[in-house]
């Protein structure tokens, strides 16, 4: 049997979730025999190919976050949205409650620590979205593993559900969002 | 009570008359989602969660305020309603701004364990994300309006159970918020701090500043105890992690007992002042030095052995075990000087109830329960949102709930005048005249025909003239007689005295109060509001009858040594501390160091009720026991066994 | 005032006041002049006091007073009369003349003319809007003759604040024979009889909800009257209690009487209605003084009282239970049933609700007996109702109308239908918790079951009217915005969930939403609907859910296409000119570029969407003037003519644009048919670098352009010019090439085929004689004109057809020797599908019409066309477009002598001789394609223009051979066909922002389009307009108000 | 049933005078309405009348005297859209935004308000002249759109008439 094809992404995103994915621990033995990882932070790889299952990390906060998940999901049958941010928006979204102009000036010229602090301009720097979204909000997702971060038993869970060619959902008793 | 038939899910259930469908199912452990519904308070139906399907019912209703009626056919889950539930709580979600991950009420939270079990791993609508603002004014509470999901369980709690009714909701539709007062930061309203809220919250919108981020309950262990702390003996729940008392919670906020106020849910949770963590001794150069029990004892049997003069003095926050070897420690010394800080106030009551019966038993006085079905409530110089708030919430409940009428007769403002029927403003020094006024006033009204003779207590009263009375007052005439036909015309009437009329030490006037009470119930019904804890436990002990007060002694400067049993008492510390200049050798036994353990030539350690078993006698006379909730951090002895050892140090 | 205690006291108190009254009702003229005395009766509902209506009393009192005619002449103020949009109105009787809109400065004119000199003031009375004529009588208004006054029969008649007025008019005789003569139970079996349901929104029998009461145990129990009417757009109950306010009074007695244990009654009655609180307060105080409130009333042991109980503003508490609690002085926060009002309501105590015309219609049904109140109205649904009509419809006001009346004849027949020329579209229902009602449903019966299977609800009975220019999304959004911000907030469903409803709906308005979008909304309105404790959360959803039930296609336009069709949803475009194009032009770009100097400029602009601009800018429909914001202030601005103007300078002065071709591309189209729709895709395909070769049949290239349009209306010479501009991209054009067979076009060589090959078929009538000499089909015949063949044409011309193919048909008629040219067109000239223009030139050159005429047979002689049989047609119910279906008159048949026929009643395509491959055709033998991307479900083979649509306009042709051009692409180049979005102009233009001056805002006309003279017209095929001036073209441009800068 | 006033009163004369002689007004309302249904409200609604908005000094008179807790008095207050607690211009704008007016053209009207004159719903202009409010339907619909400016109401108003309608307002 041809291996699942299989792409992850980190966005906005502490790495947490991706972290918490190495906890899976010899299931990732298994795991590695079914799945070639086509693209993931790890193997540095940036284009897309075509893959089966894409997984985001992380929510979408800027311009190039947009065009990554964009990509993603063009080029992906299934999206997984993995933790928190890429669920609900997670601890990226704090910023949601203050508008984006006082975010950028707090984060480049109110901290104690700067001095002289400009706020970037430049076109290489991509632009901050207005708000910060989960997956969901930008392009459709198929199944969710939430938590900050998922717990490895949910993660694995999914994981062997998308191989038996079923969605997960994940269950209650390993459900946490924090 | 009838019982009636109904078949849940397929299943036969019996429930009673006048249960809600949400009643029968909780008692026939069928689950049901709730978040707006808390026991104890009014259903409101505002969640939605517990939507039902009943036959015959052309919509879904929800179980909460639907009542149950016989042969009811109910279901409570099926596609529809599993669906709808889980759209309800995305929305919730998404209305303002509930991410578990930073949020203090993560893993003790309604709203997330119906999410989880919903299986809510994402959320369809955008989230709103409303700046909502976090009002932290409040010394022990915060209002987090963003993860509010306006279910209104708190400001239910503050009306019904405590009936301060500081929270309402403000605005309307997606704008509303709970709202303290005109919307005021909760810290600058008239919120009493009691807590209830923060109990009843199922989310993180109300919590506790020292129990942020302390442990959540599934990593605590609960200890049942009851506070010691006022008298009122409220029944609690302390939670406790690592030693810690992290929470203290109402054991059941529909028991009268179960009140809690700021004091107790959450002084406990706070360091008052350092602690005294070892025996203390007067060294060679004057200072407070720690040293071992035992040296310390020898010092007390070298002093006390030697004296004739040790006068004892307790407070009443210590715990009946302690307050008991207190005074087998005293008789030891023989001393005949023993009295308790509030004894003073014991000898007022008990004479005037003397005065009143003949009799000088406490036991006359009444239960703190008849406040709640009082339907008309005297409150005499006392503020008891101050001094034992829980007693407070009684009397307003009583007035917001049973619409008892509610009579004040105080020189100052307080909660209650706001509530009040009539308010009686008597200058200070005059409320003998004015509550004689008003006794005078009932009898002109007529009293009672089913009461019987009164005539015994009325002679109190009859050589008043209301008018002229009134006149000498600055009150108005008629708001005396508007009193009076009030009281005449209750069935179930209580007055409520306190210090304000305890300061008089004048006994002819407890009496009179009594007569008054007496006037106007088949059975007077008092209180009297007492200072500690358990001061009715140490008065009980025989503590308040001391050949003379032991006060007047010190101020005398008669007492050549004195033993002071403080425990965890901090009121008055400076006023106490003076008056012992004159003494020649103090042992305190105190919990924390203060002015007083200052002016000591020995200090013994004392324990916390948090810490040591105990039992205490509340105002009206019921015995609580305390249970340890927290281990002391320095290896301190008990209080009554520290005593007993003295006792045992003494060669007298 | 001595109170009334007997029915005898009543009935003599009515006695000496009815003469007074009498003359109120008489409606006879000619027994002005003679009258002892005069009435004028000056309306003081909201209204027309807000209209000025209290200075046009004055002034009326004080011309009284001087003339010293005040023991002839009274003045009384009554309530409401409906037609409010017409105040303040003014009634002289004898003779009901109803004066309109009349300003302080006409009193003196009325007063010495008709007043003095009884003479009717015929300017002021009220004209018809589409005849124009004038009706002074005020029961032939249409709008009030149509109408059944039950309710309001008041209204007009008696002053409100005289309570023997309305004794005199029967007042208080119900209460005195139910007190006297009826036992509680007959009053309740009375009101049960006569199937009276509550008007008050959800219709529950009226006599039902009082049984409840009536039972429910209790020794007191309240009535309450719910005045509370916070619809927006509903002001019914308003009329009431200004008006007639006894009425609510007495109904509240009687229902009192007939309940039992009811000692008092409150109204709840909103604070915006200061002068209904005036009203009945002063009501209710006289009606104590009368002794008809109160202890002992009308000298009986019956006692009700009853207060007014302002309310704070705030919709929901028009629910029952929110009301109650408002009244107790709470947050009017509902809660859920049960315990139910009838068991525990005000304060605890049973209580029942009403809406007030229900309490007001209750006296006259126990006065005249519940059979007088059933005879009018439908099976299920008795009585009249009154509605408040309001929007988009000439005769805005009150109406009643029995129930079951069908919604065309309030809109059109009473309402006068939409103003402005303007497409009716729907009508929303029931307010804020009702659904619109589509044109397709114009027929439906207004009562409480029909239309709420329609999804809508009868409420309170606001009715709403809507044309072309309400977008559907956006009164969705609209009435979500209401109940979002009046929800109480007290279960989450509701508060939580309909700003969801309306975040989801501003998704889609502002181009960003998903088809998915649309399923969730219906999911999370139907667990609103189902979840949410009171009225309002249960029904906020309608909007959205009606709106999306009937107007998905407008949902799916914002989604898709990113269009509003109505043009009103602002995030979607610039300016409502340039997004109902349906090619994109930048109008407010070009109209600045004309406006400082650069027409050359302007036509480059023009030419990046547009490669036939001059053939556009003559015969383009544009409905981009439907839609300019000039219109709201004026008229609309000129746009086509403008866009003649800049490119008719380009041609003039030789200039001519080509936009840059990308690099050659190996892959070759084929286009079938050079019309507008095949030319546009060959010129887009050729820019895009690919091979295009375009196949017609014709020996000459432009399709119905160049065949189908006259010379007159567009010069060959243009076209021709147009055309060989676009074959400047390297297009070929094979003449006289018909393609046999799509296939073989792949075989060819070709990778992908565009089928646009018109419409050039005529429809046939299907009467007896149409195989007659003499007889044509206008497609034929203009085609045959057009290229030039000899055609011959008799002297006599009928057209049958009202489209522009008829007019033109018979405009050619004339001009090639016709004496005589009618056109038959079975409806009204509104009906029409012609443009106006075409229409009104045709009849200034002579064309005669014969509208709601239809041809039966052709009449012939010697085998030749002789004549037309005709019928008249009546119009009869409405159809699905909304117009009302013609049914012939039977025995109202003519002859028209003629001796040419020519039939232009529709055309298909032609596909007799093309192979068509897996290609479908459906309706009127049209091809069938993705509406969005026209690919056929043949690979590759994509379809356009009057060949997919049927017969359309230029416009849209060339549109669609653009989308077809933007599918090829996406489809030579190995992707999915997607639907087209407006593409990137190839060149930036910058124009200066040139915002309009306050006097280029100021209210003038167009500047006038110059034609040639009537006379040359007949004679000569030249071109009947003519192109502005430079200067009028500036002038017309500063007429643009820039809508597209904000 | 006294007169309702639509409008309320202006409250430019907020001298020490007035202030005294309002809430002897409002005590006098309390005293009224006492035991009645809906006191609450009524109450609210005439001292209203008399200050022109309902301030927390009145709120708190008002609360103490009908011995509702502030809060829920605070709640009826915010509940109703009748009642404000902020001041109010010498004249108050209102536009309706209910259908009719909106689908004439109400939203412009006050999109104009916004631009040109800086006006917010519930805002008010700088000098104290003029407050904006937004309203329900007032049911002129038939004059739609329209403007109410005190007791005057404004009919069919376009965009370009605002300006001269509100000069003529001092």
């Amino acid at each position: 049997m041809a291996k699942v094809k299989v792409a992850t992404v980190w966005l906005e995103s502490c790495a947490g979730c991706h972290m918490s994915f190495l906890d899976v621990d010899e299931f990732i033995i298994d795991l590695v025999n079914l799945v070639e990882f086509r693209r993931s932070p790890i193997t540095d790889i940036k284009d897309f190919t075509p893959v089966t299952v894409g997984i985001v990390e992380g929510s979408v906060g800027n311009e190039e976050e947009k065009e990554v998940i964009e990509a993603l999901r063009h080029n992906c049958q299934i999206l997984m949205a993995l933790g928190d941010c890429a669920c609900f928006g997670g601890v990226c979204a704090m910023r949601n409650t203050f508008n984006k102009e006082d975010v950028l000036k707090r984060a480049y010229i109110d901290t104690p620590s700067t001095y002289q602090g400009k706020i970037p301009l430049s076109p290489g720097v991509p632009a901050l979205l207005d708000k910060v979204y989960p997956a969901n909000q930008i392009v459709k997702v198929d199944c969710y593993v939430p938590g900050c971060p998922p717990e490895p038993e949910a993660i694995k869970y999914g994981l062997t559900e998308l191989l038996a060619g079923r969605i997960p959902v994940v269950p209650s008793n390993i459900m946490r969002f924090d | 009570m009838s019982e009636i038939r109904l078949l849940i899910n397929g299943k036969q259930v019996t429930g009673q008359q006048g249960d809600s469908v949400l009643d029968v199912c909780i008692a026939n452990g069928v689950d049901l989602p709730t978040l707006c519904h808390y026991k104890g308070l009014t259903d409101v139906g505002a969640c939605r969660l517990c939507l039902v399907e009943i036959e015959k019912e052309r919509n879904f209703v929800p179980a909460c305020t639907h009542p149950a009626r016989d042969g009811q056919v109910v279901t409570t889950s099926n596609e529809k309603l599993e669906k709808y539930r889980r759209l309800i709580l995305e929305l919730l979600f998404t209305e303002r701004n509930h991410l578990c991950a930073y949020c203090v009420a993560s893993g003790d939270c309604e709203l997330q364990s119906l999410a989880y079990k919903y299986q809510m791993d994402n959320a369809r609508y955008q989230y709103a994300w409303p700046t909502q603002v976090t009002d932290s004014s409040n010394p022990f509470i915060v209002l987090d309006h963003n993860r509010c999901i306006l279910c209104g369980r708190c400001i239910r709690t503050c009306d019904e159970i405590t009936g301060a009714h500081a929270l309402d909701f403000g605005k309307r539709g997606w704008k509303t918020n709970v709202c303290a007062d005109i919307n005021q930061p909760l810290g600058e309203s008239s919120c009493i701090s009691c807590g209830g809220c923060f109990q009843a919250c199922p989310t993180g919108a109300i919590f506790s500043k020292a129990s942020a981020y302390r442990g959540k309950p599934e990593e605590c262990t609960t200890v049942e105890s009851t506070c010691a702390i006022c008298g009122v003996g409220c029944e609690i729940k302390g939670l406790v992690k690592n030693n810690r008392v992290v929470r203290i919670d109402s054991a059941d906020m529909t028991r009268p007992r179960g009140l809690l106020c700021e004091m107790g849910r959450f002084e406990p949770l706070y360091d008052s002042a350092d602690r005294v963590t070892t025996p203390l001794k007067r060294n060679s150069k004057g200072q407070l030095a720690g040293c071992s029990y035992e040296e310390a004892f020898a010092a007390i049997a070298k002093k006390f052995d030697a004296s004739d003069s040790v006068s004892g003095l307790a407070s009443g926050k210590a715990s009946s075990e302690a307050l008991k070897a207190f005074a087998e420690l005293m008789d030891k010394i023989g001393s005949k000087l023993v009295d308790t800080l509030d004894g003073d106030d014991y000898r007022t009551i008990s004479q005037g109830i003397a005065k009143f019966d003949g009799k000088a038993g406490l036991d006359i006085e009444a239960r703190l329960e008849d406040i709640l079905t009082a339907d008309c409530i005297v409150v005499i110089g006392a503020h008891p949102t101050k001094s034992h708030p829980v007693i407070g919430s009684y009397i307003m409940r009583a007035a917001s709930k049973n619409k008892a009428q509610l009579i004040v007769l105080d020189p100052l403002r307080n909660p209650f005048t706001f509530r009040a029927s009539v308010w009686l403003k008597p200058p200070e020094g005059k409320k003998g005249l004015a509550v004689k006024a008003l006794g005078k006033a009932i009898i002109d009204h007529g009293l009672p025909k089913a009461a019987g003779d009164k005539s015994k207590f009325s002679a109190d009263f009859k050589n008043v003239d209301v008018k002229k009375a009134s006149q000498d007052l600055g009150i108005d005439v008629h708001d005396i007689t508007k009193a009076a036909q009030i009281l005449a015309e209750s069935r179930n009437s209580i007055i409520i005295y306190g210090s304000g009329i305890l300061a008089y030490k004048d006994a002819d006037l407890v009496a009179t109060i009594l007569n008054l009470a007496a006037l106007v119930g088949d059975k007077p019904r008092v209180i009297s509001l007492k200072r500690y804890g358990n001061s009715r436990g140490a008065w009980e002990l025989g503590l308040g009858n001391p050949r003379a007060p032991v006060a007047s002694d010190l101020a005398k400067g008669k007492a050549k040594g004195l033993y002071l049993l403080l425990a965890d008492d901090l009121t008055e510390s400076q006023v106490l501390a003076d008056s012992l200049k004159g003494v020649e050798f103090t042992v305190v036994q105190a919990s924390y160091l203060s002015p007083v353990t200052a002016r000591a030539d020995i200090v013994l350690p004392s324990m916390l009720w948090t810490e040591s078993k105990g039992s205490y006698t509340t105002i009206d006379g019921l015995s609580k026991k305390t249970a340890p909730m927290v281990k002391a951090h320095t290896d301190i002895k008990t209080d009554a066994d520290t005593l007993k050892e003295v006792a045992r140090c003494l060669k007298k | 005032m001595p109170k009334i205690t007997s029915l005898e006291e009543l009935a003599k108190l009515k006695k000496t006041v009815e003469p007074r009254l009498k003359i109120r009702d008489d409606a006879d003229m000619s027994h002005f002049k003679s009258s002892p005395e005069i009435c004028i009766q000056q309306c003081r509902g909201m209204g027309c006091t807000a209209a000025g209506g209290d200075k046009v009393t004055e002034l009326f009192e004080e011309l009284l007073k001087k003339k010293g005619l005040e023991s002839k002449v009274t003045i009384v103020r009554t309530g409401c009369l409906g037609p409010c949009e017409m105040g303040p109105t003014v009634i002289v009787n004898p003779g009901d003349i109803l004066y309109v809109r009349v300003k302080p400065e006409d009193v003196k004119e009325i007063f010495d003319k008709h007043i003095v000199k009884g003479e009717i003031v015929e300017r002021l009375v009220y004209h018809d809007p589409t005849t124009n004529q004038a009706i002074p009588e005020r029961l032939k208004i249409n709008f009030l003759a149509d109408q059944e006054f039950r309710i309001l029969h008041n209204n007009g008649i008696i002053d409100p604040w005289n309570i023997e007025e309305y004794i005199a008019r029967g007042g208080y005789e119900a209460l005195a024979r139910a007190l006297y003569k009826m036992k509680p139970d007959d009053v309740l079996e009375e009101v049960k009889k006569s199937g009276l349901r509550g008007r008050g929104g959800a219709g529950f029998p009226t006599a039902t909800k009082w049984g409840f009461l009536k039972s429910s145990p209790g020794t007191v129990k309240y009535l309450i009257c719910n005045g509370d009417e916070g619809d927006p757009g509903a002001y019914m109950n308003r009329a009431v209690l200004e008006g007639n306010p006894h009425s609510i009074i007495e109904g509240m007695a009687l229902g009192a009487y007939a309940v039992g244990n009811v000692k008092h009654g409150f109204a709840y009655i909103r604070a915006e209605y200061p002068l209904a609180i005036e009203t009945l307060s002063a009501a209710i105080a006289q009606a104590r003084d009368y002794g008809l409130l109160g202890k002992n009333i009308m000298g009986t042991d019956f006692e009700f009282n009853l207060d007014i109980f302002p309310g704070a503003g705030a919709f929901v508490c028009g629910e029952e239970t929110a009301l109650l609690i408002s009244i107790e002085g709470k947050r009017g926060m509902p809660r859920q049933r049960p315990p139910f009002p009838s068991d525990k309501g005000l304060f605890g105590k049973p209580s029942a609700i009403n809406n007030v015309e229900t309490w007001s219609i209750v006296p006259r049904i126990i006065r005249e007996g519940a059979a007088w109140f059933a005879s009018v109205g439908s099976e299920k649904s008795k009585g009249t109702k009154s509605f408040s009509l309001v929007g988009k419809v000439n005769n805005v006001g009150l109406v009643e109308v029995p129930l079951g009346t069908s919604l065309g004849k309030i809109v059109f027949d009473i309402g006068g239908g939409v103003p402005g020329g303007k497409k009716y579209k729907a009508t929303q229902m029931g307010g804020p918790s009702g659904g619109v009602i589509p044109i397709e449903h114009v027929n439906v019966p207004v009562d409480y079951e029909s239309v709420t299977a329609l999804g809508a609800i009868m409420g309170s009975g606001g009715l709403v009217v809507m044309d072309e220019d309400s977008c559907m999304v956006d009164v969705a959004k609209f009435f979500l915005q209401f109940t979002r911000d009046e929800s109480c907030g007290k279960c989450a469903p509701c508060r939580a969930g309909i700003p969801k409803l309306l975040a989801l709906l501003n998704k889609i308005t502002s181009g960003q939403g998903t088809l998915e979008d649309i399923d969730i909304i219906l999911e999370l309105s139907e667990m609103i609907q189902k979840a949410s404790i009171c009225g309002l959360g249960q029904t906020a959803p309608n909007p959205a859910v009606s709106t999306i039930r009937h107007f998905r296609e407008e949902y799916e336009a914002h989604i898709i296409d990113k269009k509003c069709p109505a043009a009103t949803c602002q995030s979607l475009f610039k300016a409502p000119c340039q997004h109902t194009c349906p090619v994109g032009l930048d109008v407010p770009g070009y109209i600045a570029l004309i406006k400082s100097d650069q027409p050359a400029e302007a036509y480059k602009l023009i030419m990046q969407r547009l490669p036939l601009p001059m053939t556009v800018g003559r015969v383009c429909p544009h409905p981009c003037e439907r839609k300019c914001r000039r219109g709201q202030v004026d008229e609309a601005v000129s746009i086509r003519h403008l866009k003649r103007y800049a490119s008719d300078y380009a041609w003039e002065h030789g200039l001519s644009y080509t936009p840059k071709v990308k690099a050659a591309k190996a892959e070759k189209v084929a286009v079938i048919g050079a019309g507008p729709a095949g030319l546009a895709a060959a010129w887009d395909l050729a820019i895009e670098g690919y091979k295009v070769t375009v196949f017609e049949a014709l020996p000459v290239a432009g399709g119905m352009l160049a065949v189908g349009i006259p010379e007159y209306r567009l010069p060959k010479e243009i076209l021709n010019q147009e055309i060989d501009n676009i074959k400047k991209l390297g297009i070929e054009i094979k003449l006289n090439s018909p393609v046999r067979d799509v296939d073989a076009l792949f075989k060819e060589g070709f990778k992908a085929v565009f089928v646009g090959i018109g419409a050039h078929k005529g429809d046939k009538m299907g009467i007896p004689g149409e195989e007659l000499e003499g007889v044509y089909d206008a497609i034929e015949f203009l085609r045959n004109i057009n290229l030039g063949k000899d055609t011959k044409i008799g002297k006599k011309v009928a057209v049958v057809g009202g489209g522009n193919s008829a007019i033109d048909a018979a405009r050619i008629a004339l001009r090639k020797g016709a004496e005589e040219v009618h056109i038959v067109y079975r409806r009204e000239k509104a009906d029409m599908p012609a443009e106006e223009e075409e229409i009104a030139a045709a009849v200034e050159e002579g064309i005669k019409l014969h509208l709601l005429t239809a041809p039966v047979k052709v009449i012939a002689k010697a085998g030749k066309v002789a004549g037309i049989e005709c019928i008249k047609m009546a119009l009869g119910d409405f159809d699905k477009s909304g117009r009302r279906s013609p049914k012939p008159i039977a025995g109202s048949e003519y002859t028209i002598e003629i001796d040419t026929l020519i039939e232009a009643i529709g055309q298909r395509p032609d596909i007799a001789s093309l192979k068509l491959g897996d290609v479908k055709t459906g309706k009127g033998g049209t091809l069938v394609a993705d509406k969005r991307t026209l690919a056929t479900d043949q690979k590759g083979v994509f379809a356009g223009g009057d060949a997919f649509s049927g017969p359309w306009t230029v416009i849209e042709a060339i549109a669609s051979g653009q989308r077809a051009a933007s599918s090829i692409k996406r489809f030579l180049s190995g992707k999915d066909p997607a639907p087209r979005v407006d593409r990137q102009d190839p060149e930036t233009f910058t124009y200066p922002n040139v915002a309009p001056t306050e006097a280029e805002t100021a209210e003038r006309a167009r500047v006038g389009i110059a034609e040639i003279r009537l006379a040359d017209r007949k004679t000569s095929m030249k071109e009947v307009v003519l192109d502005y001036a430079a200067k009028e073209a500036k002038e017309e441009c500063s007429r643009c108000l820039r809508c597209d800068k904000g | 049933m006294a007169k309702q006033k639509a409008a309320p009163a202006s409250t430019t004369d907020t001298g020490r005078g007035f202030a005294g002689r309002a809430f002897q007004r409002i005590q006098g309302i309390i005293d009224d309405t006492g035991g009645q249904a809906g006191a609450p409200i009524r109450v609210l609604q005439q001292a209203q009348g008399i200050v022109g908005y309902l301030p927390p000094t009145v709120l708190k008179t008002i609360s103490r005297d009908l011995k509702i807790p502030l809060s829920e008095l605070y709640g009826v207050v915010t509940f109703y859209s009748f009642f404000t607690m902020q001041p109010k211009g010498r004249h108050v704008i209102q536009v309706c935004l209910g259908t009719a007016c909106y689908v004439k053209g109400g939203q412009d009207i006050l999109n104009l308000l916004k631009k040109e004159y800086g006006l917010e719903p519930e805002g008010i202009t700088p000098d104290g002249k003029f407050s904006l409010e937004t309203i329900r339907c007032l049911g002129c619909c038939g004059l739609a759109p329209v403007i109410a400016i005190g007791d005057d109401i404004h009919r069919k108003v376009k965009p370009g008439h605002i300006k001269d309608i509100l000069n003529m307002y001092h």
